[in-house]
């Protein structure tokens, strides 16, 4: 808290010579779409957050490589499973802590505690669901962690866990992180966060010396503000933004979305209403009229490259005419289908997100459905995510986006299909027992079960109308040699940063 | 008796043939557009959903962020399309109707609930009134934003909530201004003349003191209304608005925003027709604060080159 | 004096509580802030956790009871968001608008008072028509619209100003043009229909019988006697600009106090939304005790009777 | 009047007035001069054009649309209508000033008098700073208003109407014109005050050599201040010269019917003297405090404007309460009729306390008693009609009429009171004042009262209309058999009307009598104060100013 009352001179200081991006050669200007709520490293994969520490402040013991679904060391060098609930680490030695704290078994035990203190509201936690983990020293550098379930993905999860110092507050939420990055956080008011570069950083030395973050709630604004120069940086602008094909980039930035389709409820249940519900969509007219030229259709919840994707699932095309005659079929049959169906959507989730709802609307219209909107505001939406879905809700496509950058199905899949999942309308006991096993496998067995239950779900079960895996737009200025990744979202590793 | 024969005493009545405010609205060029306008918008309202039907919502990729003035698409397309190719024009005429329903509602709403709140404040005084004074402040310090998202949450999106939020919001301006007119007609001396003649509260209040203050009170209703319809349009700015699939122009222009710069056409349109339609009632009530005034009426009633003549 | 200034203010106070209360019932009722604060992939148990650690599983009149005795010691209760005592939050961000606000009071304030006065001086008139029309237009204009635009002409193709953000006199331009537009035209219509009353009064026939020339009529006789409404319109203006810059704020990346009131109010943190409504609302009454104060420095008969 | 060359000359002026249904001729062809020194007295009644022909010497007459349409007004030679601006603005105020009716509006409330007169020498660059505010303070003094060395820092609401006017005059001769214009100088003043100001004037007409343009719809003061006379009549003058000749002796039939208008001297009413009767009204003791609102500086003070009056009424009978402003003349009649409480006596009618009665005894009280007011204008609702205001009483009082006879009726009281069936539908704005005073009239007779309060009925009138309406009420009284409590200020009115008459000052009695006596013996020195009031003709003054 000290931090927030930085001396007055400093803050003229970096008032001034943040304007118009006159940052030396050495120092960066990015802009955000949003402020950090706060700065606490167990709250980081908030990506409000995470951006700004992720990597830069704080570690991780791993790194997870989505493209891959692989996972590389970091913090720690090796691991091992030493049998079903205990997982054992190794530490690089000789690393220390921006305060000067020794990175040790100790600190990480410590560290990884305190994620789990139930005294603080450490988002990351989630992660995790209700599993209990107790991690133990070993020796100066190795630990273990053990779990009360088996936890097969652990090195995959640790690429989640930041390692803070242990000097930090153990029972209290903090705004001023201290880890092993190769950063350190200079000053935070409401206006901007100054990063500095850590010359005690164990790894390479970035060439980046300072970095400030500021932030825009308008795409337009942020874009203006790199295009004018007074920015050099910034990880999301809408599509609309995205102009300049030299400095605006896209990228997949992870997140899927899709309309959950209630399954119990009349028309709905029936097979042919969900299967015309997918072929009524003009999905590449949609597509590239709201979400751009880059998106990439969807057929499962998990972007390319995440263990268990699919790459053999063919996508519906749009077949108006097909998706009229199943609805007439199913009519004949007595099936309700001119009961209203509801579309549940959430305001402000996505760019574009009502456009979207509103063309489907009127698409689904077409083939004979009555279909109305209703967008909610956020708590009220989340009424519907979770079990126990409302009573009496009538029959509802619910708008849902999925952000799974763990490289691993077994954040999406379970969680979406299983009957026992959270946010699962689909209750098929064939798919539960490939889910139950793809959970406990390992290797490539767990990512060939996860591929046969996502294309069950997709072309036999019909459990939702999958969208499109979304793409972010980076505007980068031209002083900068950066590209962005499916982890723009929840990191920018500052020390990616180049200059030209 | 000779008194009663001479009867008629001197002074004839005054200007016994007044212009009517329609014959006289129509001498200047800038009201007259004014009503114009309004009668042209209002009747897109009533009667523009029906000739436009589906056009205003279907989607049409084809014709996506197309440029105004080009007839290529058909004369529907001639001011552009949005993002999702549907008609600006088709649904500037369609968003008539809830962009000024909406904003007649809540006008109508506050000024009742107002209206009402401040006849009782300023005809009771005491106690009562200050409470109700005091209510108005804490409405006024009630940031509008949480209002509306409380209301959001608890009733659910609907045209209903909006029109809720708005009203509330706009409800201390009107219990003020009643009030502050009613402890002025109260002390005229035709409400003493009536109540020496035994009239009610009842009757005081509404055949005397409420048919005063009405003028008024629909004056400023008519500036309120540009105010509702901005505020609703901010509403949408925040995401607090109206909710798909229902649009105002306030709604188009919150959400065209972000194509200023790459499809301008997007949120102009509609931020042109807020602009005319808040302009027109703004000109409209000034012009009215003029015609009602017995001391400048005469701005109104003389050809401009008269004035000049006299005014040197 | 005191006494008035007293009464008031225990007045005030009354709202103010009164305004509380409301705030604290009518925020808890939107919604399980455990939805908001913890990621959606969050289990049933993380959340009941999250609502035992910060008391919101308490029947909601304990929770009231609580807030009131915490209130008593000066606590205004941790922004939870934030991570900061909710008090200090609101303090750092409420000087940034207030300077807004009055700066840009101030300047639409004058501008109406000249050009008000003279669209007045003579009513129909050319300069009267181009004056009301386009102030009025200005005043018509959804702001962010008006923002947008503006940075996209002056910061992006013109390049001449700063696109948002703090820090130089420049950065100051836009946010406060923006700003000024509706109070500014608002008040432009107050001072032209008030000064057009206050012309006809009989005692500016005096000072024209006396020899005084018409600029001194219209600025020095006549204007004092058109400020009254406009000082009630202007003190109503304020007031929604302290409590209502978000869209300026949002959009130019302002770091006032609308702006963390809208961000409190959608991530439900209580305890921030309190307090920004706190501070808010008596910066509201005060500004209120103000102008009935101006009211009297201005007219004298108001000082002489009573307030 | 020794200069051969007038100060003043005004030449077949021509003003119009402009409306959408076409010009209306305010003045019409008038021709007149001043001389230095000498006393001019407009005369006419309102609407006459006497006002808007002396306004357009000082070119005030732009409001509304007033314009010139021909004639030349010229001082010493030069024609004033075709002044540029700057010689206007040095014109004005250093050569010729004017003094207005209503002063209260005419001195700008939100400057300190002193200011404003101060401002009136630095305009035209006559003193600044100290010795302004010197030579304004003795401007004050010069017109009477004591102490002008703190006064000079009050504003115009904190003096007295008097004080305003004294300060208005003050204003007008700082710069010592050479001719001064007063526009209805005393009309809204008691008499007692009247009186002052015209002495005022007269004095620094003495001292200064002024030449002052009178303008007045008031006979008594017109022919207390004149040298000579001009009497205009819808917008034409009609009759031109000595005052003393116009008012022994008036040509033109519009004159003659003015001063027919003066009140008589002999005529008391015999009063009927219905002594035996029981009175209908005792009031006894009847006293009303006001706790005056905290000013801001101040503390709370109290006031009491009615101070343990008694008198009774006979059925039949008409009182006059006599007394200037401030004497709680009106709040007797608001008491009386329940508009405000009483703070203690009681009022009994027919034996019954009007101020303890339940709500049915009150409606029926309110049937038996009517009031008149003052203000014309504001007394009926400007937003209905004649036949809603008149048939009101019966729609509060269901039992009076049946509906289906209401217009009927409606029609009878019209003609009772001298108007015409068809101005039921009419709206009030539609008349002129004399008109709205008999539909109050009407509309107070509708529940066939016993008693009408009138409260300063007649004040707002013309004179010629005064008397109408006075007349009016004295044959209603013997049609009906009604009474009366007349209150007014001004003593004469009431000679030829009331039976008895009671005289207050600040809110007591100072002598309730028959009128006869009242006239004939005064007791009282105010009640003398207020019978010499009336300004006698400047021919019969024994020092009458230099000719």
């Amino acid at each position: 808290m000290k931090l927030m009352r930085h001396s007055a001179i400093a803050a003229l200081i970096v008032g001034t010579s943040s304007v118009g991006g006159m940052a030396t050669a050495q120092e960066v200007t990015i802009v955000l779409p949003e402020q950090p709520a706060n700065l606490e490293p167990c709250r980081s994969i908030r990506s409000d957050i995470g951006r700004i520490i992720n990597m830069n402040i704080t570690e991780t013991l791993t790194i997870i490589e989505p493209e891959t679904g692989g996972v590389a060391p970091h913090l720690a060098t090796e691991w091992e499973q030493i049998d079903d609930t205990t997982w054992r680490f190794k530490l690089r030695e000789g690393v220390e802590f921006q305060d000067g704290a020794p990175l040790n078994a100790e600190a990480v035990v410590n560290s990884i505690n305190r994620l789990m203190n139930p005294n603080l509201t450490c988002d990351s936690r989630s992660k995790f669901g209700d599993v209990t983990l107790t991690p133990e020293v070993v020796d100066e550098y190795t630990f273990d962690i053990k779990s009360d379930v088996a936890i097969p993905i652990m090195p995959t999860l640790a690429g989640t866990m930041q390692i803070v110092s242990p000097n930090m507050p153990f029972d209290q939420e903090v705004n001023d992180p201290v880890g092993t990055g190769p950063y350190t956080l200079a000053e935070a008011d409401n206006e901007h966060v100054l990063l500095q570069r850590n010359d005690n950083y164990w790894g390479e030395t970035p060439s980046v010396t300072e970095a400030t973050y500021m932030w825009r709630n308008e795409s337009a604004i942020r874009a203006a503000m790199v295009e004018t120069g007074e920015a050099d940086l910034t990880p999301v602008i809408a599509v609309q933004d995205a102009t300049d094909p030299e400095a605006d980039l896209p990228y997949l930035n992870s997140e899927t979305t899709r309309m959950r389709i209630d399954m119990s409820i009349p028309p709905l249940d029936d097979e042919r209403v969900r299967r015309a519900l997918n072929l009524a969509i003009d999905w590449d007219g949609m597509g590239e009229a709201l979400f751009g030229p880059d998106v990439l259709r969807a057929t499962q919840m998990v972007v390319p490259g995440v263990r268990g994707h699919n790459s053999e699932i063919e996508p519906y095309t749009y077949d108006p005419e097909r998706a009229k005659a199943l609805i007439d079929e199913a009519r004949t049959d007595g099936v309700p289908v001119d009961e209203e169906i509801t579309l549940i959507g959430r305001n402000g989730f996505f760019p574009n997100s009502s456009e979207s709802l509103e063309a489907m609307q009127a698409l689904w219209s077409e083939i004979g459905l009555n279909v109305t909107i209703e967008e909610l505001e956020a708590s009220d939406w989340a009424r519907y995510l979770d079990k126990p879905f409302p009573e009496g809700r009538g029959p509802t496509l619910f708008q849902q986006q999925h952000d799974n950058n763990t490289g691993d199905a077994g954040f999406t899949a379970p969680v979406m299909y299983h009957s026992e999942g959270q946010y699962s309308t689909v209750a098929n006991e064939e798919l539960d027992k490939i889910l139950d096993e793809a959970v406990s496998a390992t290797g490539d067995e767990r990512g060939e079960l996860f591929q046969q239950a996502f294309s069950k779900v997709y072309e036999d079960i019909i459990g939702d109308v999958t969208m499109y895996h979304m793409t972010g737009y980076a505007s980068v200025g031209p002083r900068l040699d950066w590209k962005p990744d499916l982890k723009t979202n929840s990191e920018i590793r500052l020390s990616d940063l180049k200059f030209k | 008796m000779t008194i009663l024969k001479k009867s008629v005493d001197g002074a004839t009545p005054k200007a016994e043939r007044q212009a009517g405010p329609f014959r006289l609205v129509f001498r200047d060029g800038l009201a007259a557009s004014a009503v114009a306008f309004l009668v042209f918008v209002t009747l897109c309202a009533v009667f523009g959903p029906i000739l436009i039907g589906d056009l205003a919502t279907t989607p049409n990729f084809r014709a996506r962020n197309q440029e105004p003035f080009d007839l290529s698409m058909g004369a529907a397309y001639f001011l552009g399309a949005d993002t999702l190719g549907r008609s600006l024009l088709a649904r500037l005429v369609v968003g008539a109707r809830n962009t000024l329903g909406i904003a007649a509602a809540a006008v109508i709403v506050s000024l009742m609930l107002g209206g009402i709140l401040g006849l009782i404040a300023g005809y009771s005084r005491g106690r009562l009134s200050g409470l109700i004074l005091r209510l108005a402040d804490v409405i006024m310090s009630f940031p509008s934003l949480l209002l509306a998202l409380i209301v959001l949450y608890s009733l659910g999106p609907s045209i209903t909530t909006l029109i809720l939020v708005l009203a509330i919001t706009r409800i201390p301006i009107y219990l003020r201004t009643m009030r502050a007119e009613v402890l002025e007609v109260r002390e005229r001396m035709f409400v003493s003349a009536a109540t020496a003649l035994g009239a009610n509260h009842r009757r005081i209040v509404f055949r005397h003191i409420a048919p005063m203050v009405i003028p008024t009170m629909l004056t400023i209703g008519a500036i309120d209304f540009a105010t509702v319809v901005l505020a609703e349009s901010s509403l949408s700015f925040l995401g607090l608005g109206i909710q798909s699939p229902q649009f105002t122009w306030g709604s188009m222009v919150a959400t065209g925003r972000g194509y200023l710069a790459t499809a301008w056409w997007v949120a102009f349109w509609p931020g042109l027709m807020i602009l005319l339609t808040t302009l027109s009632l703004n000109i409209l009530s000034t012009w009215w604060r003029t015609y009602s005034d017995p001391h400048q009426r005469w701005r109104l009633e003389l050809t401009r080159r008269l004035q000049r003549r006299i005014q040197r | 004096m005191f006494k008035f200034v007293f009464r008031r203010s225990t007045q005030s106070i009354g709202a103010i509580i009164a305004l509380l209360v409301l705030v604290f019932f009518l925020a808890r009722l939107t919604g399980d802030p455990a939805y908001l604060y913890l990621p959606l992939d969050s289990t049933d148990a993380q959340r009941q956790a999250f609502n035992a650690l910060h008391g919101y599983d308490d029947p909601i009149y304990v929770q009231f009871f609580r807030y009131l005795g915490d209130l008593t010691q000066l606590d205004f209760g941790m922004a939870l968001s934030r991570n900061r005592p909710a008090m200090e939050v609101a303090l750092e961000a409420f000087p940034e608008t207030l300077k807004l606000a009055a700066i840009a009071m101030a300047l639409a304030l004058v501008a109406a008072l000249v050009v008000g006065s003279l669209a007045a001086a003579r009513p129909g008139g050319l300069f009267d028509r181009l004056a009301t029309t386009s102030s009025l237009a200005g005043a018509s204009a959804p702001d962010f619209w008006v923002a947008i635009v503006a940075i996209l002409i002056f910061a992006v193709s013109l390049g001449v100003l700063p696109t948002s953000g703090t820090g130089t006199a420049l950065h100051w331009v836009m946010p406060i043009g923006v700003l000024m537009l509706r109070p500014f035209g608002l008040l432009t219509q107050v001072v032209r229909g008030s000064m057009v009353g206050v012309l006809s009064q009989p005692y500016i026939k005096t000072a024209r019988a006396k020899g005084v020339g018409r600029r001194r009529i219209i600025f020095v006789h006549a204007l004092r006697n058109a400020l009254l409404p406009v000082i009630t319109v202007a003190g109503d203006l304020t007031a929604s600009l302290v409590n209502g810059a978000v869209v300026v704020e949002t959009i130019f990346g302002w770091p006032g106090i609308g702006k963390l009131m809208i961000d409190a109010i959608v991530q439900r943190d209580f305890a921030l939304i309190q307090s920004t409504i706190l501070i808010t609302a008596i910066a509201i009454f005060l500004m209120n005790i103000l102008i009935d104060l101006i009211y009297a420095a201005v007219d004298p008969r108001i000082r002489h009777q009573q307030a | 009047m020794n200069t051969p060359q007038p100060l003043l000359t005004v030449e077949n002026l021509t003003v119009d007035f402009h409306a959408a249904s076409g010009a209306f001729r305010a003045v019409d062809d008038v021709t007149f001069h001043v001389d230095s020194g000498e006393t001019l007295v407009i005369l006419g009644e309102s609407g006459s054009g006497k006002s808007v022909s002396a306004s357009a010497v000082m070119g005030l007459i732009d409001t509304p649309p007033g314009e010139i349409v021909s004639g030349r007004i010229s001082y010493r030679g030069t024609d004033v209508t075709r002044m540029s601006e700057d010689k206007r603005l040095a014109f004005n105020g250093s050569k010729v000033a004017i003094i207005f009716q209503d002063p209260l509006s005419h001195l700008n409330p939100v400057y300190t008098v002193g200011w404003q007169l101060a401002e009136t020498y630095e305009v035209h660059g006559k003193a600044r700073g100290a010795e302004a505010r010197r030579l304004s303070i003795e401007a004050l003094r010069r017109v009477g208003i004591p102490d002008p060395e703190s006064r000079i820092d009050w504003y115009p609401h904190q003096f007295s109407g008097g004080q305003r006017q004294r300060i208005m005059i003050g204003m007008a001769i700082a710069l010592g014109p050479e001719l001064l214009i007063a526009d209805e100088p005393t009309t809204a003043l008691d008499v007692s005050v009247q009186a002052q100001i015209l002495d005022l004037l007269k004095e620094l007409q003495r001292e200064e050599g002024l030449a002052i343009v009178m303008i007045t719809h008031d006979l008594e003061v017109a022919a207390n201040m004149a040298d000579r006379v001009i009497v205009m009549n819808a917008g034409k003058i009609v009759e031109q010269g000595i005052a003393k000749d116009v008012f022994a002796d008036p040509q033109h039939a519009y004159t003659k019917r003015l001063m027919s208008a003066l009140p008589d001297e002999a005529d008391y009413r015999d009063g009927k003297s219905s002594g035996e009767s029981e009175p209908i009204l005792e009031v006894r003791d009847l006293s009303k405090t006001f706790l005056l609102s905290p000013g801001l500086l101040r503390p709370p003070k109290s006031l009491r404007a009615v101070d343990s009056v008694n008198f009774d009424l006979k059925a039949g009978e008409t009182l006059g309460i006599v007394g200037e402003s401030g004497s709680g003349k009106s709040t007797i009649a608001k008491m009386l009729l329940r508009l405000t409480d009483a703070t203690s006596g009681e009022a009994l009618f027919h034996g019954k306390d009007i101020f303890r009665m339940n709500p049915k005894e009150l409606m029926k009280f309110r049937r038996r008693v009517q009031m008149v007011f003052q203000d014309p204008f504001s007394s009926m609702n400007p937003r209905m009609s004649v036949f809603s205001i008149i048939s009101e009483p019966w729609s509060i009082h269901s039992d009076i009429l049946e509906k289906s006879r209401w217009r009927e009726r409606v029609i009878e009281l019209l003609g009772l009171v001298g108007l015409r069936a068809e101005h039921a539908d009419r709206f009030p704005h539609q008349f002129s004042g004399g008109q709205r005073q008999r539909i109050a009239i009407a509309r107070a007779l509708a529940c066939d009262p016993e008693l009408i309060i009138c409260d300063e009925a007649v004040s707002a009138l013309d004179v010629s209309i005064q008397m109408q309406i006075i007349d009016l009420l004295a044959d209603l009284r013997d049609r009906l058999g009604l009474a009366y409590i007349f209150i007014t200020h001004d003593l004469p009115i009431v000679r030829g009307f009331a039976d008895r008459i009671l005289v207050m000052q600040s809110g007591q009695t100072v002598e309730l009598q028959r009128t006869e006596e009242i006239f004939r013996r005064p007791q009282r020195p105010y009640t003398q104060m207020l019978i010499n009031a009336s300004p006698r003709p400047k021919w019969e003054q024994s020092n009458a100013a230099h000719a």
